[in-house]
């Protein structure tokens, strides 16, 4: 029982970790630009799809595609930053809802398109093969790669916010914005850099979680669900919120699988809704 | 426009989806199943606007009466052996109301992104109980089995479709009527006082949450019966008529249409269900990067929807016709 | 070449006036390009029009249109909808395709009603083709795979776990492999079944790993998710910790194996077909496929499905001569056989409408750099849908 | 003794910081108060505790001696109290004659009513244009409100109020932003308010406060400095002190 | 005299402004001299925030020219005209929440004389608390650290809005020394919004008084201060 806990505990941790990279930016889109961006997956597809050519048709190593992913996708996110949300900053709700939903559409349509049918192909490398042994136990070993690396960004990037002047700078934008101008912050070109951030985050974690969570052109929808209560649970404008939320969920949703696999996703919608209910702000939220 | 300042006869140009509907019956009788889909879609619509479009609630979860009416229905007939059409439509319709008043009292204390992720996560409840609850529902597999007794004892359920477009227009038509009556009349009037400053319908002393959830549950109740009727129509229950998906096709067929202007809910979902058979029969893997595209274009340079478009080219041509008038508005 | 081309429509219009006005069957074929899976409906539509193009010369003159829809996955109402439209507008001879389960059920009483003969090239929950006499099935019943598979597997192993979808092709996996396996004496250790869209699987394949059973018998539908369980089985260590994978074979599709990698290597799966079998029918299939669409293609279990459903539509036209009365259609239909199918000889079984057909015991092997499913032995010969015999038994 | 409005000892702290301190205010029935004082003196607290949007942290508020300190904002709208908001807060989109109308239908109970169609509610419309005749927006009836020029939307504003017929009426800066122009007409209409109506004006512009209250309240830090007539009022040094920035109470 | 010939920190002419379509400043025009000092006084609402907020760039232009450094900004950005050298601090502070005290202050810094040392020499109170998040602090220091971070930008011209608003006296004392001794010591212009007008009066050397958007007196400080008759007409009411 005790070994299964800590099993439970071991994969519920990495897929967390998983949606927690894919989800922050969407957490700092929302938060920062109050904008409902639903197409969110669609970077962190990018990511996955970024990953796997680069790694079968250009026979880039496994690290320096993750980079790849990251750095591609943030930059693809400024071309559509530029081009169609900053024409949407400050419009309704509905208006952000739709528009990211036709986003989702197209990018589904044109994943298909240039990359088929398949499931991105992610070969690991060897050193990434395997079992750890541990406490008796067999962890995988890219599990634990995981956890590891995804800590160190979720640490580099809470390090960038809370003890950088670009940070100190987002989190003023965020307190008040017209203020944070008047001291002299572009906040354009931050919510730009800072989207980008995200977007890349989000491609980063699509690539990472590549051998977990398929990437197929279906991507941004299917897991949208996912991202959206990791981020409403948490709270927007927060870092630690949604990383507590998506460790909920990840570990939750693994214990319900392991234990009582008949009930399906059921208890991780209504703990989301009880958790709402009880926060509507979520429970880091700093907005609504 | 609703409201006291309304002129609330019908105009000539309310007719017209009914001539064209009636045009359509008779003149394309091959694509009448094509048609009772859209105008069940139509139906749908209808009960989002009024909650949308008159009272400003946006949902990513209307698909959860939508679909609880589908299952009611079919539950009814397929497990239960009632067949009469009118009877499951009520059940589905009571359904529908007690679960639209329940959640509706729940989340409707909450706003934006909360109120979405409530309204999307009780469909996906929905969602996951239809599923796993095969007994009842057939899971997975969809329900099949659904039998409608023939209307009235007289009119079958013909493989043309001849009775279902015509049952499905009744609906529809008095569907129409009490959501036109609801929104010319006083309660309707204080749902777009609602929409436009809730903070001060506050200070009028207007119960503000009370009538939220009061239309909620009207809304519900429209949004189940359209279900039933589409359980009815196709004789068959599936998954697909809960959870997200369906939620946002029906936000989009809305707001392609144009929200808030009863009329949109005509507009598109006709549009999009054509778009879309048009688009599937040439681009069957990519049909859904032309829905995407007009999406944004809408979004982006068409905020008031197909119909909103319609206004403004009709304003243009009035502004060009009586070229005093837009003077004085710019001189203002 | 085009003089060539000009010359024989004209002479081809010509035949035709002077014979009889030309006859045309018309095929509305609905299967599934968007949504869920909607990868598989491209192959089926190659596999058929591939057939079509082979033996074009065969139909003495009659013309097949083939009406294509996209049911835009588990949609049983637009598919029904559609279905009702290639009736009623359209009106087509037959209906053809259906990747899904629900969507047969829901297309079924439209069948019935307007005496339309429906081919179902993949759905392949065993209740379908009771739905309506009007349908055929030349694709596969999850018992036909899953029962032989558990009683092989009864022989080789004493206790087994179950790990399936939550559909009703999962449901018949698991219950013909458990009857079967447990028949034989084995036992089953645990079942679980896996909602359809599932994102992580570890916490599933941990559970059966602290089961410690001898065997896994995986059924999911075919593609991504397949790859997912693939990768998971070995991520966790199941292999090392002594467990065997196996399963019907859509968890190892032709068309996933590139994705799987190693971890797929030794898998043991029953099925009625791989594109690696070396029968020579299926060589020159898989050759005549890669000729048409490109080397690196590969046909499936869904692309012959079809591909025997073509040949269904392309005999009994070619028998009644382009006269597709529906009652004659489905006594051809229930009579049919071919010995020469890429998957072996198969046949309709007249009581049922459904296949008959072998059953295969395949491993996962490196064949020239490449993966594949390579036949061991067969199983099971022309293997009626099992669950439909032991209903009436009852 | 009824008074029109009446708090005893009324206190709101937020944390250490009072904003509300004992305040006692009386408002006799028909009468023309105004309520003064420098920015932050705590007058838009007072009004938020007199509406309902802020409960006080103790102390007592007395709608015609009835208790309503605990009462929510619709409630006390019930018994009687109205108010205009300081930023206009307009049903922008909606024709003028329904803003007026709504509040109408609110009040009479009509609203709720689902199977009529509104603008047949002949009593309601009609009382609506009286009321926008008498606050010389007749002509406007039919235009948004967001298209009147600010000082009419700042009658329409009063208008709505007037709807729900207050038999107290708190204006919050009537003329706040309105053109230098265009305040005398918000004044001439506000000299034509029924006598039956207690109105509390809270107000900056002195012009206007002096040509239209009776008694005078003003507000400094929280408490009460001093009440009078007009003319006690512009008498008084303290007043002048602290609005000049002399005096620190 | 001399000040004529100097160049002007600020300068509009005929601006017109509000929010959206509304306009609250009616064909405002003034100029204040390198290192000046101004105060703007009148009653609450007349527009001395709406003022200090257009010359900031947070309104709607609606006609006009704004000149800083005798260059037209009034299309500029915000954030450029923070950078050209203007400074701000807003009515109600608008410090930071989340940011600490010592964050606050270096999350505008621009070089110049100004720095973290200089401010907390003005206020030693802010080095007390550095570490303090933005929100755990008293009014009082609030109002100082908005002030330092509006220093931190080492702008030329600095505005205002009520510093002294809702301060304990003790507190207004040293606000007000401080105050002196930018405008005495700096080579800084400084606009300064105040209810208090006398207070205002003493520390500056011209004066405008506004009522509803326009601009009703224009002169010297010390005049003003000395004709309270006057000055109460003007501020209060006639």
């Amino acid at each position: 029982m005790l070994s299964s806990v800590v099993s439970v505990a071991f994969h519920g941790v990495a897929y967390g970790m998983i949606l927690y990279v894919i989800s922050v930016g969407l957490s700092v889109t929302m938060g920062l630009m109050g904008f409902i961006n639903l197409a969110h997956g669609v970077f962190a597809m990018a990511g996955g799809f970024v990953l796997s050519s680069f790694m079968a048709r250009f026979g880039v190593p496994f690290p320096l595609a993750v980079l790849s992913a990251f750095v591609l996708v943030a930059l693809g996110s400024v071309v559509l930053e530029r081009l169609l949300y900053s024409r949407l900053y400050g419009a309704g709700e509905l208006t952000q809802v739709l528009f990211s939903i036709g986003l989702i559409l197209v990018s589904m349509a044109s994943a298909r398109l240039i990359f088929g049918d398949q499931a991105a192909r992610v070969l690991l490398p060897d050193y990434l093969r395997g079992q750890l042994h541990m406490m008796g136990r067999d962890f995988p070993t890219y599990r634990v790669f995981i956890i590891f690396f995804s800590l160190g960004i979720i640490l580099l990037l809470w390090f960038g916010v809370e003890r950088t002047r670009w940070g100190a700078m987002v989190r003023a934008a965020v307190d008040h914005r017209a203020m944070a101008q008047s001291v002299g912050i572009n906040t354009r070109l931050l919510f730009m850099a800072t989207f980008a951030l995200g977007s890349g985050l989000a491609g980063l974690g699509g690539a990472l979680g590549a051998d977990i969570l398929p990437v197929q052109w279906a991507y941004p929808f299917e897991h949208l669900v996912y991202f959206l209560i990791v981020v409403a649970v948490g709270g927007l404008g927060s870092l630690r919120g949604p990383f507590i939320a998506a460790l909920l969920i990840g570990v939750a949703d693994t214990a319900c699988k392991y234990w009582v696999p008949e009930f399906g996703a059921f208890l991780v919608y209504a703990a989301t809704i009880g958790i709402l209910l009880w926060r509507p702000m979520g429970l880091f939220g700093v907005r609504a | 426009m609703s409201g006291y300042s309304a002129d609330t006869r019908i105009r000539w140009t309310e007719w017209l989806p009914w001539v064209a509907a009636g045009l359509f019956f008779f003149l394309m009788p091959e694509y009448l199943s094509l048609g009772a889909r859209i105008l069940i879609f139509i139906l749908f619509a209808l009960s989002l606007d009024l909650i949308l479009g008159y009272a400003g609630i946006v949902t990513l979860g209307h698909s959860a009466f939508f679909g609880l009416g589908a299952y009611t229905a079919g539950i009814l007939s397929a497990r239960l052996g009632v067949n009469d059409a009118f009877l499951q439509l009520a059940a589905a319709a009571g359904m529908s109301a007690l679960l639209g008043m329940l959640t509706g009292a729940v989340i409707l204390r909450t706003r934006a992104l909360t109120l979405l992720m409530l309204t999307l996560a009780i469909t996906a409840i929905l969602l996951e109980i239809a599923n796993k609850w095969s007994t009842m529902t057939g899971g997975a597999d969809g329900l099949s089995g659904v039998q409608v007794s023939p209307l009235l004892g007289l009119f079958k359920f013909d493989l043309f479709g001849r009775t279902a477009f015509l049952y499905c227009l009744i609906v529809l038509f008095a569907a129409w009527w009490v959501v036109r009556r609801i929104i010319y009349s006083p309660y309707g009037a204080m749902l777009t006082g609602i929409r436009d400053n809730a903070a001060r319908m506050h200070a009028i002393g207007a119960p503000v949450y009370w009538r939220l959830v009061m239309i909620y549950t009207v809304s519900a109740t429209m949004a189940g019966v359209a279900g039933a009727l589409l359980t009815q129509v196709n004789q068959f229950v599936g998954l697909n008529v809960l959870g997200l998906e369906p939620s946002g096709d029906i936000l989009v067929m809305l707001i392609l249409g144009g929200v808030g202007r009863l009329y949109g809910a005509f507009v598109g979902p006709v549009v999009y269900i054509v778009v879309q058979d048009t688009l599937a029969k040439q681009y069957p893997e990519y049909w859904y990067f032309g829905i995407g595209v007009l999406l944004i274009f809408v979004v982006l340079f068409a905020r008031g929807g197909i119909l909103g478009i319609f206004d403004k080219l009709r304003d243009k041509w009035l502004s060009h016709s009586r070229p005093k008038s837009s003077a004085r508005a710019s001189a203002r | 070449m085009n003089m060539f081309r000009l010359a024989a429509s004209a002479a081809l219009a010509l035949a035709a006036t002077a014979v009889s006005a030309q006859q045309t069957v018309k095929i509305g074929f609905i299967t599934s390009y968007s949504g869920l899976n909607g990868n598989l409906g491209p192959y089926m539509e190659r596999a058929v029009r591939l057939y079509l193009k082979q033996h074009e010369k065969d139909l003495g003159g009659v013309k097949v249109e083939l009406l294509t829809r996209d049911d835009t996955g588990p949609n049983p109402d637009k598919a029904r909808q559609l279905a009702q439209e290639l009736v009623v507008r359209d009106k087509v001879n037959l209906l053809a395709g259906v990747i899904f389960t629900p969507n047969a059920m829901a297309m079924a009483p439209i069948a019935t009603e307007a005496k339309v003969p429906f081919v179902i090239m993949n759905a392949g929950t065993a209740v379908i083709t009771t739905r309506s006499p009007y349908m055929v099935r030349t694709s596969f019943t999850l018992w036909q795979s899953s029962y032989p598979l558990g009683q092989w597997a009864s022989k080789k192993y004493k206790t087994a776990y179950s790990l399936v979808s939550d559909f009703g092709p999962g449901h018949d996996s698991e219950e013909g492999f458990s009857k079967a396996f447990e028949e034989g004496g084995g036992k089953m250790l645990g079942k679980v079944r896996v909602p359809l869209q599932n994102p992580d699987w570890a916490a599933y394949m941990q559970r059966v790993k602290d089961a410690k059973p001898d065997v896994l018998m995986v059924f999911i539908p075919a593609g991504k998710t397949a790859t997912a369980v693939m990768k998971n089985f070995s991520d966790l260590g199941l292999g090392q910790a002594g467990i065997k994978l196996i399963g019907p074979g859509d968890v190892t599709t032709d068309e996933e194996l590139p994705n799987m990698g190693d971890v797929a290597l030794g898998v043991l799966t029953v099925h009625h077909y791989s594109a690696g079998a070396t029968r020579p029918q299926n060589k020159a299939f898989v050759a005549a496929w890669k000729k048409e669409y490109g080397q690196n293609e590969t046909p499936n279990f869904v692309a012959v499905g079809a591909y025997d459903g073509a040949a269904i539509i392309v005999d009994a036209i070619k028998a009644l001569k382009g006269n597709m009365d529906p009652d004659k259609t489905m006594e051809f239909f229930k009579t049919w056989k071919n010995p020469n199918s890429p998957r072996g000889p198969i046949s309709i079984d007249p009581e049922t409408r459904d296949i008959v057909q072998n059953e295969y015991l395949r491993e996962v092997k490196r064949v020239g750099g490449q993966l594949a499913n390579v036949e061991l032995e067969t199983v099971a010969t022309a293997l009626k849908d099992p669950w439909k015999e032991f209903q009436k038994k009852k | 003794m009824a008074f029109a409005l009446q708090t005893e000892k009324l206190c709101k702290s937020f944390g250490a910081l009072t904003v509300a301190d004992h305040i006692d205010f009386r408002l006799e029935p028909g009468a023309r108060h105004a309520l003064i004082g420098p920015n932050g003196a705590g007058k838009t607290t007072f009004v938020n505790m007199l509406t309902g949007v802020l409960a006080p942290t103790s102390g007592s508020i007395f709608l015609n001696d009835q208790e309503v300190t605990n009462t929510s904002q619709a409630a006390r709208v019930r018994l009687g109290l109205g108010r205009t908001f300081q930023i206009t807060t307009l049903f922008r989109s909606l024709p003028v004659l329904d803003n007026v109308a709504l509040a109408v239908a609110e009040r009479t109970g009509v609203a709720k009513r689902m199977w009529r169609s509104a603008s047949s509610c002949k009593d309601i419309v009609e009382e609506s244009q009286n009321l926008l005749g008498v606050l010389g927006l007749a002509d406007d009836a039919a235009s948004a409100a967001q298209d009147l020029p600010y000082g009419k939307q700042r009658l329409l504003e009063i208008a709505v109020t007037l709807g729900l017929k207050p038999k107290v009426l708190l204006l919050d800066e009537p003329a706040a932003g309105v053109p230098s122009h265009d305040s005398g007409k918000v004044l001439q209409q506000l000299e034509k308010l029924s006598s039956d109506i207690a109105v509390l004006i809270i107000e900056h512009d002195m012009d206007l406060v002096f040509r239209f209250a009776q008694r005078i309240t003003v507000l400094v830090q929280g408490q009460v400095l001093v009440e009078g007539t007009p003319s006690e009022i512009a008498g008084d040094k303290r007043v002048r002190d602290v609005y000049l920035g002399e005096a620190h109470v | 005299m001399s000040e004529a010939l100097q160049r002007s920190a600020l300068s509009l002419s005929n601006v017109r402004a509000g929010y959206g379509e509304t306009t609250i400043l009616e064909d405002v025009s003034f100029s204040l001299p390198e290192r000046g000092s101004l105060a703007i006084l009148g009653r609450n609402g007349v527009g001395k925030t709406t003022l200090l907020a257009t010359i900031m760039g947070h309104t709607t232009f609606q006609s006009g020219e704004v000149k800083f450094l005798e260059k037209r900004i009034e299309n500029q950005a915000v954030y450029e005209r923070s950078r050209a050298g203007i400074g701000y601090v807003p009515q109600d502070r608008l410090v930071f929440p989340s940011l600490s005290v010592e964050e606050n202050l270096t999350v505008a810094a621009r070089s110049g004389r100004w720095n973290l040392e200089r401010v907390y020499d003005l206020f030693p109170r802010l080095s007390e608390r550095k570490h303090h998040g933005g929100n755990q602090i008293s009014g009082g220091e609030q109002q100082m650290l908005a002030i330092g971070r509006a220093l931190m930008g080492n702008p030329t011209l600095l505005l205002m809005d009520e510093p002294l608003e809702g301060l304990a006296p003790i507190i207004v004392e040293m606000l007000l020394k401080a105050l002196k001794r930018l405008i005495s010591e700096d080579s800084l212009a400084v606009v300064l919004v105040e209810q208090h007008a006398k207070l205002a009066l003493q520390v500056t050397r011209t004066a405008l008084v506004m009522r509803r958007g326009k601009i009703v007196h224009e002169g010297a400080s010390d005049a003003l201060l000395a004709n309270p008759e006057r000055l109460a007409d003007l501020v209060m009411a006639q």
